[in-house]
């Protein structure tokens, strides 16, 4: 590797969140695909994936562009080790029932949608352009997670306790989506992104109104956190083993 | 003939289409349901075998090709339940033939997934015998059958340059690719031409079915058209099919080719192929998991339209 | 690779075999390390897939001296890929519950013992020392296995219908361990292995007795089979994955 | 001091061990079982973290070595839960305990294993803190615990040698492995240092524990002892110790070391470590999932029991 290239670091670890995220959450929500409660789930699952992994593509592209030691997305996608992912520990909680993939989509989408718009402000074009192009889809995304929630939160009891039982579990690493590290800081300073407090205010009112509607009792839990600075849960390892595996068992060849 | 059913034939050999709300014979009825139904099943279950690689696609585009197809293939399954539902039968009942075995779906998606090759081949072939099977039906006599097929046809074929292009990157690649297409080409070759169904002579009512213009083609003559369309494709790869008999006849203008194992195709279709069990487990734990979220839904409609009574 | 080399390819497929199906099957039984009905249960459950385990190097490493091209054990367990593993589908059907780990462990054991008792009389005394010394180890496990499949399906009424439909679903895979293809025939014929009837016959025998006395009923299903010449079921890509994952992504590296 | 306490403490003094049948204070009964099933709890739970690598160990022997391990660690809480049955609890009693969260058991089980290197410090410096723990309770007062503690520590060294090992070869390695064996110290010092309790300033109890045996050192002595014996072999690694503040004493002869973050330690006591819920949840599971198994041979016990005397 080349030694001469000077990286924004800063920058560089927005793209890698970024992209991240929506790769490890869009890996989980393709585990669906034939296996959804309804047919039209089957088909807006694949098409929330579909975006995720389009938007993953950029997000990832950039980061590469941004180190300049010649990674593509695809190599940061398929030859990093757990370690070095900067996704949100709650992109990569198990899909669970269809409820917990509902709600975790509904927690990050809330998110979100705020984020990619406060990026098109970005002094970076490079930022603003692929958040231009996501928040259209991150708006639709949400719409349908929100409705979907409101509707199984106060639908039946079974579909309330279940619902229920996902934002218990998944409510306490919503906060790290917003929480901000010594990187956000540099970020928001530099105008490359958001305040996340800012984020953090839209979000939290957002997901209130919604859960509320939704008959929805948000939990007192401490906010966990780590993902984004590649402390991550166990399952991440299983998750790249399976995302990974035809990189790995065939390195070099093009496919 | 009674009049009715005259006037129906006649519209047919017309090339009039036939539209949901019109008089039909119950065995036109029945047998586009049996066939609508069973393609429309033959999608959601196909789903299974290639949503077996998406978690596992080598790259970001390999991965958004491929879950723009499953999502592609659930799609073609919806509107297919809707084309059958005009003939007066609901999903739901649909599902439940599914899910109790009664209803049938192609048998070549009890084959399973192996390699990444397999990804390749499914499009290349299966996609490519299903286009043949289909393309036909486009011009089928019923109304909604005619138009979902000509919908479906369109993306099939999109399909199919996408599993040639799989295979192409492969034979191109090293030679553990290379092998990898051999082997997949080895082991779904026979599958897509058992696609055609049963040889002609064993065929039951291809007769009927041919008059109402629901079938267009019998089995082996689609069968032949797939070979002889499909091995020019494989000579082109470098791939080698897997059929010593297989060789061009001058005189016929087709290739000739070795005998099928219709012992397989049978034991597949009586449910003892390598997936059968996994496929039917996949859809009914899919079923079974959702049912909360299905009546959740509906006790939400409820609880809406109940409280836009009382507001009332 | 040397092509001066010229593999025994009947004795070589007879070694990986042997090897594949106590690798995957100890690989899955480890999978329950932490997380079995009870103490003593995790306690065997490691016990059990730490002798295959042991076995299975032992296999692996002549499976690469008959092979003559270098490959260790650990080079054949690690860096082939699904289509090259000989295991039978039985051993890499899902843990599912503990009922049906019992039960493959059962229908496995069943056929393991009386295999590896033939094995000692193998020409090659390579396979026979193996035998020898794993034959001891499968007598145990048969042991455990059958007695608890016996109190299980002659238990509560729970147990009988989780160790009943254990069997339905297991047993169609039975009988791929004792179907002879054209290297069992030739294996068989050189004295390399024993007359796979002979094996059917103890296996089917000992099973049918237990089973009746578990008060559980055969079904009828045809014999599901294949991976003995590397056909798999498309869960084996899932468990390589997994197991072979630190190999890939570090290759060359040693541990 | 009434005349059977001052008997028990003489014993106790004498260094007579004090066996289960024999008359003990209420307080040492409480005591010892809270820190035996804690033992044992630990055991337990910490077959999870380390599990989580059994079946992506990178070699065969590994493999085995690491199953092997964790067998131990099963056979462990056996023995420990036998030693605190003696003084009137049952082990189904004790896994209540554990399950409902009443009992506790060693923070360190409540961090992930985020890589193989982790399963190297996690013998080095896990086991290594357990057995400077351990090694001073095989003399303590109760006869059963001390039995035990004097099979466990054998096992331990055993399992720390094969974990320094692991390091060894990473450290011996490629640049990424160096890197992932660096990573690790960097996770697991702290936590190991936090596995000898709070500072002895805010240390509970620790008084009475030490007249009755149970407890030998106080928490910053095997702490200081720890570090001393630890920070050599990390040198011989090449490794780094995340310490800014560490440095050798000679006035002291031992290591200085920086502050200990004990807010950490008491929110992952508290439950909002990186792991207690997956570590309970993994349990709690285990054990519910596996009620028909314990139900199914009871049910087979009783049957059995039945047709004996139908018998007889």
């Amino acid at each position: 590797m080349s030694t001469d290239v000077q990286t924004d670091t800063a920058l560089f670890e927005l793209a890698l969140r970024m992209g991240d995220n929506t790769l490890i959450l869009g890996q989980q929500v393709s585990a669906w695909c034939g296996h959804a409660p309804i047919l039209e789930e089957d088909i807006a699952l694949a098409n929330t994936a579909l975006d995720l992994i389009g938007q993953t593509k950029l997000w990832l592209a950039l980061a590469g562009e941004i180190e300049g030691k010649g990674r593509s997305a695809d190599d940061l996608a398929f030859l990093r080790d757990a370690r070095a992912f900067r996704n949100v520990l709650l992109v990569e909680q198990p899909n669970g029932d269809f409820g917990q993939t509902l709600m975790r989509q509904y927690l990050f989408d809330a998110w979100h949608l705020p984020m990619l718009t406060a990026l098109k402000n970005s002094i970076e074009t490079r930022v603003a352009d692929i958040a231009e192009k996501s928040a259209k889809e991150a708006a639709y995304h949400l719409e349908r997670s929100e409705d979907l929630i409101i509707r199984l939160g106060d639908g039946s009891d079974e579909s309330h306790t279940r619902m229920q039982n996902a934002l218990d579990a998944l409510w306490p690493f919503a906060g790290e989506l917003t929480q901000p590290d010594a990187i956000d800081d540099e970020l928001a300073q530099r105008g490359l992104a958001p305040d996340l407090a800012d984020i953090k205010t839209r979000h939290e009112e957002r997901m209130r109104a919604a859960l509320k509607e939704a008959t929805l009792q948000v939990p007192e839990a401490a906010i966990r956190k780590g993902g984004k600075q590649g402390m991550h849960s166990e399952g991440l390892g299983y998750l790249l083993s399976d995302m990974q595996w035809l990189q790995r068992a065939y390195p070099g060849a093009e496919w | 003939m009674a009049p009715e059913e005259r006037a129906f034939q006649e519209k047919i050999d017309a090339d009039i289409k036939i539209e949901p709300k019109e008089w039909m014979p119950e065995g036109y009825r029945k047998t586009l349901i049996r066939q609508i139904s069973q393609h429309a099943h033959s999608e959601i279950v196909g789903q299974l075998p290639e949503g077996n690689w998406i978690t596992r696609a080598p790259t970001l585009d390999r991965k958004a090709i491929l879950l723009a197809k499953v999502q592609d293939e659930a799609g073609h399954g919806l509107y297919l339940y809707c084309a059958a539902e005009t003939l007066g039968i609901s999903r739901d009942q649909m599902t439940e033939q599914l899910l109790s075995g009664k209803a049938k779906y192609s048998s070549i998606f009890n084959y399973p997934t192996l390699t990444w090759a397999d990804i390749g081949a499914i499009g290349w072939l299966v996609d490519g015998a299903a286009i043949m099977n289909q393309v036909p039906i486009q011009r089928c006599s019923f109304g909604p059958y005619s138009r979902a097929m000509i919908r479906v046809c369109k993306e099939e074929s999109f399909h199919q340059r996408q599993g040639y292009d799989i295979m192409m990157k492969l034979v191109k690649g090293t030679d553990a690719q290379k092998e990898m297409a051999q082997d997949a080409l080895n082991r779904w070759w026979h599958p897509a031409l058992m696609m055609f169904g049963p040889p002609d002579a064993e065929s039951v009512h291809s007769a009927q079915s041919m008059a109402w213009k629901i079938k267009m083609n019998t089995n082996d003559e689609l069968r032949q058209k797939f070979v002889d369309e499909t091995v020019p494709q494989a000579d082109y790869l470098g791939l080698k099919v897997p059929d010593p008999d297989l060789k061009w006849n001058e005189e016929r203008g087709h290739y000739d080719f070795g005998e099928i194992d219709w012992n397989e195709f049978y034991e597949v279709l009586k449910g003892n192929g390598p997936c059968n069990a996994e496929r039917m487990a996949a859809r009914q734990k899919a079923w079974n998991d959702g049912a909360w979220f299905r009546d959740g839904l509906m006790a939400h409609a409820k609880k809406r339209e109940a409280r836009k009574m009382a507001a009332e």
